[in-house]
């Protein structure tokens, strides 16, 4: 198989800005697949039972409801809609074979999204400046996702962990954003893996 | 005498000095000054000059109230003007200049429009330079003379005009309590808030937390306040759920609750540490907001009362008690009620003489008398001051016999020798916020102010905000509004001063009195404004500009209404009070641009833009994409760079990057019904592995967008837009599937950045194909015009769509978008032996011209399928989005603007957004029947051709007219023609 | 302006789009009565006081939702999801079991 | 009453100004008129001083609920211009220009209207071609407008930044030199003292309640303070419009009421000469005699009737000017408001007789309805006093949405809060 492009390949360079501690780590985690599962009214549990079939991910039930371990994710982002991510490709294909047409819609986005991950201790800081949402712990929960935006940039986000969050945003504006997020991350140092 | 700092005292660091200049010469201060306060140190008390009379003016108050005492900073190019002095913090190499003065702050020619004084005032702009009604200066050319010189005797500070290297940042912020103002009521309610556990922050917009506890004495739980203040700043700074924001001014109360404030993060620094913003925009939204932003003392209007030495006395104890700063030796005070007794008991403990006290009251409290006695004044009661004497210093003042009642003036004026004099008109709750928040200001009668409702949605108030200035009872509404419990309003204890004045804002004598400081606008400007009907409080602020300048009436909107009430005989509430509006202190247009600065959108960019960029493309902008204009050679002007890419395409073969094209995926078992209705032609009938061109309408059915769709299976379609459309035709479609038919079952999703799309047009592309393509034929057979195969190129999957907007034989192929530049590459590669080149936008954009394909320019939102000759689109099988709407009346008018083509009968170049017209006239330009919507030279046929929206166009083809430009100077004969200039047939493509 | 989205919570004005005047009834799509397009199309009521309208939450969920907003307050007394009946709420930490 | 000119200044100077008088006479209402106007800001006051001047009639009452000039008159970003696209908005709004250059003579009052021109920075090839194409449609109707290069660009307008580094670099500009800026309290304050020297009353503090119908006719109004019969009743109150029209039983009209904010920094020595409009957005400044940047940008988009905007709206348009003017980041904004616009569903304005007999219609200003004011209120009366359109305002119809017949400068459709 032919690897994919990251649109970030050209501006990621790994390494320390500033001095001292460093109050974020940013990286680009390369997803094998993004896949979208939609489910139609009434579908969203049998939607679920087949996400954990074909994943082994339980998707908590509740709006915005997730889960991430270390080489997988999902999350709902909108009514019946969720985000699913895992570090193997194939997910793609695999999900038509078991969402029916009577249960709702996959969509293969491994191309369409780029993930950036933000951990650190001043990771909420830094996102605060960006979007207009709560990102305290009670607020979202480690595995919770939403959708939100940054002026025209859409994003998906999901805490991966208590100082962990991905960023799933639309490829075309991701070498825009990443440049903003470093540039927003200069006040706490950050490093770049 | 001059200001001077104490021998000891105040809040300041003197084991530290700090070194700053005002107007090229160096002063010193300490750390712990404002401009204002290391400025009276030295012994400075002029600050700058009025806006129109260019008065000389010293400083009024000490903080975010001070109407006079405005200076520049200097920051390397970068300019801030209109800054208070008394809002700056002195810090080592602070640049500050005087403002508004010519040659220089002691001497200033302006000063001259005293002279003027009775011709210059309210008004009288609108009653002269109206010049003669006719001649060389009549319509508007004499006053715009006249308004030259206005312009430049006008206005304040300079602004810079090189970009501010500053940072600038916003925050977004969530809490359960927003707490504003930091004095004791203040304090008392972060704490009490904090201690229930919930999220707090608290709003200051000095350095230094603790407001009135700093400078106004008292104690507080058996401690000096300002201890008392400096141990709870500290315990709240250390807890996990509150967060402390100091030099922050809350500005804006917006709907649901969202605060606006403005941090002055680095303001107080030489060089702010890497990546730390200037200033930083605070979004908060709070559960609840506690507005505990205290009063400001106003002053009393009389004669010369703006002359510098004239100060607020809360200002003057402010000065001594925070700065160790005495603002004069021998000191007189003003007042009409007992707070500026204990501000002058304070001066007198700090090392000033009090020399008198005038007080317009007959009799005074027995606190008000036992203060007096301890400050060693004369105390002269039943008097006022009614004049003024010095020049850009006070050297006396003059006091005559007052009648509270009446406000008449008796008896001779006596002269009292003083260096500085306080003045107090009472307090004014700082009730903005509130009012932003919709309240409605209530008068109280005792305290002469405006107060706030005691009910509110969203915000509860605590302290002087209220118009509560004891310190037990500010402190006890602090912790109610704090705990959220209601507590119990401790009454005013005996013994404590009486801070309700006497009702007089104004003593009326001779000489200018000044209610606006900064707009020099005079109580006799406020009565000749009553005198000519501008009574209203609106109409008072617009015809005076009384509340309109920088400090935006903080110590003026009040007496100012009540001289208004006074001249009318009504009460003040009958007056009315203006509602306040965002900000309540100016705030930097950097930190509500804030992030954007510098770039206002983001970047979109395509799969293979780093190889346009490193292979000559020049690149602009269409919408938020990038894309390429040409791929030009060294040497090539624009035109030859497209002419060349536009004509290789044809007889070979070219490539382009159409990856910005919009990109939908409508899926579900509704989804071909779903675009049978949304699409003015059928897609229920497509078959799975083809596509079909559409055309959606409006609901009000003009034309909304065209493209492709590609059934990719039976429930699943690939529908692709124009790139500016893209959010547009999304918008619409989701609006009709939630809203209009939420019964379908569909779904739609983005997938504009999955996909990378290469366009491979010419003779040669089917050739190139194949000799990359694996996995699938690409021949006529397999796939046919408007066919789809998938395949693989250079070992990554790929999708081919067999159309073409060229004209030419062409193909879209798509990739994944993280393929998307190894199969450019692959594509290039296999083309070298075919003479592929790649084509931008300018090139692609000819290629439709020549073929009359239509875009944005002609689908403009004011155009009909009809206009566009896209009538055969225009299914009768089937309502449509916009069926019933494009057949009426004027939509179907004979004379609306049709497509046509045009030709160049002169041999020059066409202009888009040229006119056309039936008789030519290069003078006196008439008779427009038409535009251009585009233009270029056509290399398929030798000829500079465009399109254009005619009236009746479709009757005029094959006649003859002109294009008229006259921006552009370009005249000339053309022939109107069909809008398919290159192979109408069709022949090429379909080959 | 905060706009409580059913699905995505309280969230600020900026991430929603207006969509329009709600109780304008759109004719059948195979209607002709020319003026209920019309009337659908162009004309208002243009409520000062309580509002029945759409927006949608373009910056998040991209559901479009009922308002019921008073115009000259800005309060918004009632959001309900246009398409989905029923949607799941969303939890907050202290919810979540254990 | 007495003309204004600078010897009358210096008269009453020498007597301390004691001895103006009121600009408008505050009168009670009469029991009847021969027209009533609703609505005492700029349009309804300019209606009656062009009714009284062009046409004789001033048996006239203009009724404000407020104070005189409250609305959008008084809220404005003072911009006039006629560079409008179509034929039937750049006409009339070119005969506004006319009345302009005039109506401080006209009205012996300083209305401040001084043609600094207007510049629209075009950022893409595009949209320059887009520029000439209007610019060109205005040359053809006599109009003034030029284009400019960047170079001509740089040196009339001082701290913009035109730098290729930036995101949307200015490729060129749409200059019209006649256009400018004026006084917008003077306008309403010049034709109300206008309108009262010839006999016109003008009733503040007097809300309308309803109106008196002799079946479908409408034969005066009922206020606060009273009925008043008038044959003839013209409602001209721009973002109340539905409000009205429904007490006359009218109860929807293509129009929607939305909020604009505007914004005036600190007072600043000259940056600013022209009015400027940037092509990327949404954004228009300009700067007062007395040094304010008076600036504005898009509606914030939603019906409202509260006159408060909103704060990202506040962020939007500030960022977009920082993108013109990278110098002025360190300025300082001093004062916002909001004020309601009655944005009608194509962009144009309506000023028609009808809809019912006796009624009079002017709405659907939009955000540019300062600049109308003198077209606005010269074609009403005549609209008013004939009983039929003047052909400038013939096109502005209330029919036309339905009809298909709609001028639609921006191509938005109806979609109010795009326009």
């Amino acid at each position: 198989m032919v690897d994919q492009l990251s649109p970030l390949a050209p501006v990621l360079t790994p390494g320390r800005q500033g001095q001292g501690p460093m109050g974020v780590v940013l990286a680009e985690i390369a997803p094998g697949s993004i896949v979208q599962v939609a489910a139609w009214a009434g579908q969203e549990s049998a939607l679920i039972a087949i996400v954990r079939d074909a994943t082994g991910l339980a998707l908590p039930d509740g709006a915005g409801g997730g889960i991430a371990t270390d080489t997988k994710a999902a999350f709902g982002f909108a009514p019946g809609k969720f985000l699913l991510a895992d570090q193997e490709e194939g997910l793609a294909a695999a999900l038509p074979k078991a969402v029916t047409s009577a249960l709702g819609t996959v969509t293969d986005l491994s191309h369409g999204r780029t993930v950036i991950r933000i951990s650190g201790t001043r990771a909420e800081w830094v996102l605060a400046k960006f979007f207009a949402i709560d990102f305290s712990l009670p607020a979202l929960p480690v595995g919770a996702g939403l959708s939100t935006v940054h002026h025209d940039i859409f994003a998906q986000i999901q805490r991966s962990g208590a100082d962990q969050f991905d960023i799933y945003v639309f490829r075309s504006f991701a070498r825009s954003f990443w440049k903003s997020l470093c540039h927003a991350s200069e006040e706490v140092n950050y490093e770049v893996r | 005498m001059s200001p001077r700092r104490a021998s000891s005292g105040g809040l300041i660091d003197r084991s530290r000095s700090i070194r700053f200049s005002f107007d090229g010469q160096d002063f010193t201060g300490h750390p712990g000054d404002t401009l204002a306060s290391a400025m009276l140190a030295n012994g400075v008390s002029l600050f700058g000059r009025s806006f129109k009379y260019h008065r000389p003016r010293g400083v009024l108050a000490a903080g975010v109230d001070e109407p006079n005492a405005l200076v520049t900073v200097l920051r390397g190019e970068a300019r801030e003007p209109n800054i208070q002095a008394t809002m700056l913090e002195i810090y080592d190499g602070l640049q500050v200049v005087s403002q508004n003065r010519f040659p220089s702050l002691g001497f200033d020619i302006g000063a001259l429009n005293q002279l003027g004084g009775k011709v210059l005032g309210a008004g009288f702009y609108y009653k002269t330079f109206m010049g003669p009604v006719f001649g060389p200066l009549k319509g508007t050319r004499f006053w715009m003379f006249c308004e030259h010189f206005i312009r430049h005797a006008a206005g304040l500070g300079r602004a810079g005009t090189v970009p501010d290297p500053s940072r600038y940042e916003r925050m977004n912020a969530y809490c359960d309590v927003l707490v504003v103002g930091s004095g004791p009521a203040g304090l008392a309610a972060a704490k009490a808030a904090a201690a229930t556990g919930a999220r707090v922050v608290l709003a200051e917009q000095d350095a230094r937390l603790g407001g009135c506890a700093n400078w106004s004495g008292g104690s507080i739980d058996a401690q000096p306040a300002t201890e008392w203040a400096a141990g709870a700043a500290h315990e709240l700074a250390g807890l996990a759920n509150v967060t402390v924001l100091s030099r922050t001014t809350v500005w804006g109360y917006y709907d649901g609750n969202t605060i606006a404030a403005l941090e002055r993060v680095a303001d107080h620094k030489a060089t702010p540490r890497t990546g730390e913003p200037r200033h930083r925009h605070w979004t908060i939204r709070a559960g609840k907001v506690v507005l505990a932003t205290g009063a400001f003392e106003r002053p009393l209007v009389f004669p010369g009362n703006d002359r510098p030495g004239v100060m607020l006395a809360s200002a003057a104890a402010r000065y001594a008690a925070e700065f160790g700063v005495l603002p004069g030796e021998k000191i007189a005070v003003f007042t009409n009620n007992d707070g500026a007794y204990a501000s002058a008991l304070a001066l007198r403990e700090a090392g000033c003489s009090i020399v008198a006290i005038v007080d317009v009251r007959g009799e005074l409290s027995a606190a008000a008398r036992e203060l007096a006695v301890r400050t060693g004044a004369e105390v002269l009661t039943g008097r006022a001051v009614t004049g003024t004497e010095g020049g850009k210093k006070l050297h006396c003042i003059q006091v005559q016999g007052f009648d509270v009642v009446t406000g008449a003036i008796t008896g001779d004026a006596r002269s009292i020798d003083a260096d500085c004099l306080l003045v107090s008109g009472g307090w004014s709750p700082v009730i903005n916020l509130a009012s932003q928040a919709g309240a409605r200001a209530e008068w109280n009668d005792r305290l002469q102010a405006f107060l706030p409702p005691k009910e509110a949605e969203g915000w509860v108030g605590a302290g002087g905000f209220n118009g509560t200035f004891a310190l037990d009872a500010a402190l006890a509404e602090g912790l109610a509004a704090g705990s959220g419990e209601a507590g119990e309003t401790a009454p005013d204890p005996a013994g404590d001063l009486d801070m309700s004045p006497a009702p007089v804002f104004e003593v009326t004598a001779k000489g200018k009195a000044f209610v606006d400081f900064q707009h020099d606008v005079t109580a006799d400007d406020v009565r000749l404004a009553h005198r000519e009907g501008f009574q209203s409080v609106e109409h008072l602020k617009r015809y005076t500009t009384l509340g309109m300048a920088t400090d935006q009436g903080k110590t003026s909107n009040v007496p100012g209404l009540a001289i208004m009430a006074n001249a009318l005989g009504k009460q003040i509430p009958d007056v009315g009070t203006t509602r306040f509006r965002p900000p309540f202190a100016p705030v930097s247009i950097g930190s509500l641009a804030a992030e954007r600065y510098g770039e206002i959108r983001p970047e979109r960019l395509t799969p293979m833009h780093d190889w346009h960029l490193a292979n000559g493309a020049r690149m602009y902008s269409a919408g938020l994409w990038h894309r390429t204009m040409i791929y030009g050679l060294p040497g090539e002007t624009v035109e030859q760079a497209y002419v060349r890419e536009a004509k290789t395409t044809r007889e070979a073969a070219g490539i382009a990057d159409v990856s910005t094209l919009g990109k939908i995926m409508v899926q579900g078992p509704d989804a071909a019904d779903f675009l049978d209705r949304v699409y003015t032609n059928i897609f229920s009938t497509l078959p799975v592995g083809k596509a079909r061109y559409g055309l959606m309408l409006r609901e009000d059915g003009l034309a909304l967008d065209d493209g492709t769709t590609w059934r990719l299976g039976e429930l699943d379609f690939l529908m692709t837009t124009t790139t500016a459309n893209a959010g547009k035709v999304m918008q619409h479609l989701e609006f009709l599937l939630d809203v209009i038919w939420p019964e379908l079952r569909v779904h739609l999703t983005s997938v504009t950045d999955q996909w990378a799309g290469a366009s491979i047009a010419g003779p040669r592309s089917r050739e190139i194909l194949a000799a990359c393509v694996s996995g699938t034929k690409v021949d006529n057979e397999t796939l046919p015009f408007m066919g789809i195969v998938h395949g693989a190129i250079s070992g990554a999957p790929v999708m081919i769509c067999r159309l073409s907007f060229s004209g030419e034989l062409a193909y879209e192929v798509y990739s994944g978008a993280g393929h998307g530049t190894h199969v450019w590459k692959a594509l290039i590669e296999a083309g070298k032996p075919f003479g592929l080149v790649p084509y931008g936008l300018e090139a692609l954009g000819t290629m439709r011209i020549e073929k009359g394909h239509v875009t944005g320019a002609e689908i403009d939102g004011r155009t009909t399928a009809r206009d566009l000759h896209l009538d055969w689109m225009l299914s009768k099988k089937k309502p449509f989005v916009g069926s019933m709407m494009m057949d009426r009346e004027g939509l179907i008018a004979p004379d609306r603007l049709q497509l046509v083509g045009i030709v160049s009968l002169d041999n020059q170049p066409l202009n888009g957004g040229s006119h056309i017209v039936e008789q030519l006239d290069r003078d006196r330009p008439h008779g427009s029947v038409g535009h251009m919507t585009a233009a270029c030279y056509s290399p398929a046929l030798g000829r500079h051709i465009g399109l254009a929206l005619v009236k009746a166009g479709k009757d005029r083809r094959g006649q003859r007219a002109f294009v008229s430009d006259p921006l552009r100077r370009r005249f000339g004969p053309v022939e109107i023609v069909s809008h398919h200039f290159y192979d109408p047939e069709g022949k090429r493509m379909h080959g | 302006m905060i706009i409580t989205c059913p699905y995505c919570g309280p969230r600020d004005s900026s991430e929603f789009v207006y969509q329009g005047e709600d109780g304008r009834t759109r004719p059948d799509p195979a209607s002709t009565d020319q003026a209920a397009w019309n009337a659908y199309v162009y004309d208002r009521v243009n409520t000062a006081g309580e509002h029945e309208e759409i927006w949608q939450h373009s910056g998040g969920c991209r559901a479009h939702l009922r308002l019921v907003r008073n115009t000259l307050t800005h309060k918004i007394s009632s959001v309900s999801m246009a398409r989905h009946a029923t949607v799941p709420r969303r939890r907050r930490k202290a919810e979540t079991p254990a | 009453m007495r003309e204004y000119s600078a010897y009358m200044l210096l008269r009453n100077a020498l007597t301390g100004n004691r001895d103006w008088k009121p600009a408008w006479r505050k009168p009670d209402p009469k029991p009847s008129y021969d027209v009533v106007i609703i609505g005492g800001g700029g349009h309804g006051l300019a209606t009656a001083y062009y009714l009284a001047k062009e046409h004789g009639i001033t048996n006239v009452a203009v009724i404000e609920k407020g104070y005189l000039g409250s609305g959008n008159v008084g809220r404005n970003t003072t911009a006039v211009r006629s560079n409008y696209l179509l034929p039937e908005n750049h006409r009339f709004y070119e005969h506004s220009m006319d009345l302009w250059e005039n109506l401080s003579h006209d009205l012996n009052y300083n209305v401040m209207f001084s043609q600094r021109g207007c510049l629209n920075l075009a950022h893409t090839p595009a949209q320059f071609d887009d520029y000439a194409r209007r610019g060109n449609a205005l040359r053809h109707e006599g109009i003034d407008a030029e284009l400019m290069t960047p170079t001509q660009i740089a040196r009339e307008v001082r701290g913009l930044d035109l730098s290729g580094s930036q995101r949307f670099p200015v490729v060129g500009g749409l200059m019209q030199r006649s256009a400018g800026t004026a006084r917008h309290d003077a306008v309403a304050w010049g034709y109300a003292r206008g309108a009262d020297r010839r006999g016109v009353d003008i009733i503040e503090n007097c809300e309308v309640t309803g109106f008196l119908r002799d079946g479908d006719r409408v034969t005066g109004i009922s206020t606060t303070r009273g009925e008043i019969r008038a044959p003839k009743v013209a409602v001209a109150v721009a973002g109340s419009t539905s409000r009205v029209m429904q007490l006359a039983g009218i109860e929807r009209l293509p129009i929607e009421s939305q909020v604009l904010q505007a914004f005036v920094s600190e007072s600043l020595k000259p940056v600013l000469d022209t009015v400027i409009t940037f092509g990327m957005g949404h954004f228009y400044v300009a700067q007062s005699d007395k040094g304010g940047l008076i600036y504005g940008g898009a509606l914030d988009g939603y019906n409202s009737y509260a006159q408060r905007g909103s704060l990202p709206l506040v962020e939007e348009v500030h960022a977009e000017m920082l993108a013109m003017f990278p110098g002025l980041a360190s300025v300082r904004v001093l004062r916002s408001w909001g004020g309601i616009c009655d944005m009608s569903m194509d962009g144009s304005p309506i000023i028609t007789t009808g809809p019912l007999p006796g009624m009079y219609l002017n709405c659907g200003w939009c955000y540019g309805g300062f600049k109308a004011t003198p077209a606005s209120g010269w074609c009403f009366a005549h609209t008013i006093a004939r009983d039929e359109p003047h052909p400038l305002n013939a096109p502005f119809t209330l029919d036309r949405f339905h009809r298909g017949m709609v001028i639609d400068d921006k191509g938005q459709g109806a979609t109010p809060n795009l326009h």
